[in-house]
């Protein structure tokens, strides 16, 4: 499956970037996490403490176990921090 | 009943024009750039465009259901803004005050903590950190 | 920090200029005559002067005092009032959002039963009968 | 003592009148409404049921039971429905 990853805040900052196409067989975010992790330190670095990295699938907030099957869009941030 | 995300300041006075009109009570939350250590210029906000606009609407939705409103209005704004300026607004009207306190803040809650917003403090030489979330604004979303 | 009763109408936004200036959260309030009934013409609001002055200063000063607030303001109008126009208002100005809503919340509850004000529903023939206070208005202010 | 007695709302409308000056030599509040009571029907209407008869004593809200020693102005009206 083909995936549009996007970031935001300093996980944008530190990967360098605020969006990439994934090729994946990721089964859960948190498969997606791993395999992200693993491309290089800029994205080691920003999925280094999952306690602090929120997650949308297809723009609805969602746990880091949710499944990805058909989705098309996932998005990492921080906490959110509006109002 | 309207959501919008936008980079331009609001103006309340214009935004609340008929704003209520047959309701009994109006409640206006306004949201402010503070400086509170006297070193930032402002801040920058960041956010989610497309999630933004649907979450607004959904929590606006949401809190109409719940607290029977006659309208609801949330405005917020991203990219740069210097400190004294206007973030963000909600309003809300309900026939009766206890309505449309709680409206407001329970849309102020969920935006705090669930809207797609990044806030990023400006310092004097133009560097500055992320605003961490805190645990407060997580822990007011439970009494909803 | 000013408390005001007058017979002329007031303009929310004209009065908002400035105000809050340096805090992070300003919240207003503003009640509106409502014809639940679709036969009232308006309401007729008497009030204590002196009494009424007096009355809305010392809440205002104690909200400020118990929330930290960076400004208050209140407005409430008296005299005959049409359907659909603003009665009352009041805005607060603080630190943070918790501070400002309690203290909006806090003189309404206060107004709504312990201001010298008493309001007269006028009917579609100018008659019309005082309305009476409600029990949940006094038993809101026990939560202060 | 002379009190300058007012009437709000409701009181005022029976009462006929928004303003009196008494002459009185009344201890407390409850004391200067049976002396009112008794002086004519309207007034007599008016404080029929104390319970929804508020007082203030120089502006001051106060319970019925206040004593009026150094009074100039009492105030007698309905629950107060402001906001």
């Amino acid at each position: 499956m083909v995936l549009d990853v996007l970031y935001f805040a300093w996980l944008r900052e530190r990967i360098g970037q605020p969006r990439e196409r994934i090729e994946t067989e990721a089964a859960t975010v948190r498969d997606l996490v791993a395999e992200l992790a693993a491309m290089d330190d800029w994205h080691a670095a920003a999925f280094a403490d999952m306690a602090t990295v929120r997650c949308a699938v297809d723009q609805k907030l969602v746990p880091l176990d949710s499944p990805l099957a058909g989705a098309r869009e996932v998005a990492f941030f921080p906490p959110m921090t509006g109002g | 009943m309207s959501a919008r995300v936008q980079t331009e300041p609001f103006d309340l006075a214009a935004e609340l024009q008929g704003f209520g009109a047959g309701s009994g009570a109006v409640v206006t939350f306004t949201g402010l750039v503070r400086d509170d250590s006297g070193q930032m210029q402002g801040l920058e906000i960041e956010h989610y465009p497309g999630m933004t606009e649907a979450a607004l609407e959904e929590y606006g939705n949401e809190a109409a259901r719940r607290f029977e409103l006659d309208g609801w209005l949330i405005i917020h704004r991203h990219g740069p803004l210097k400190v004294g300026e206007p973030i963000m607004m909600v309003a809300t009207a309900a026939r009766h005050r206890k309505s449309a306190f709680e409206a407001a803040e329970f849309l102020m809650d969920w935006l705090k903590s669930r809207a797609p917003f990044w806030k990023r403090e400006i310092g004097p030489d133009c560097t500055g950190g992320w605003v961490a979330a805190k645990d407060s604004d997580e822990d007011a979303l439970t009494r909803w």
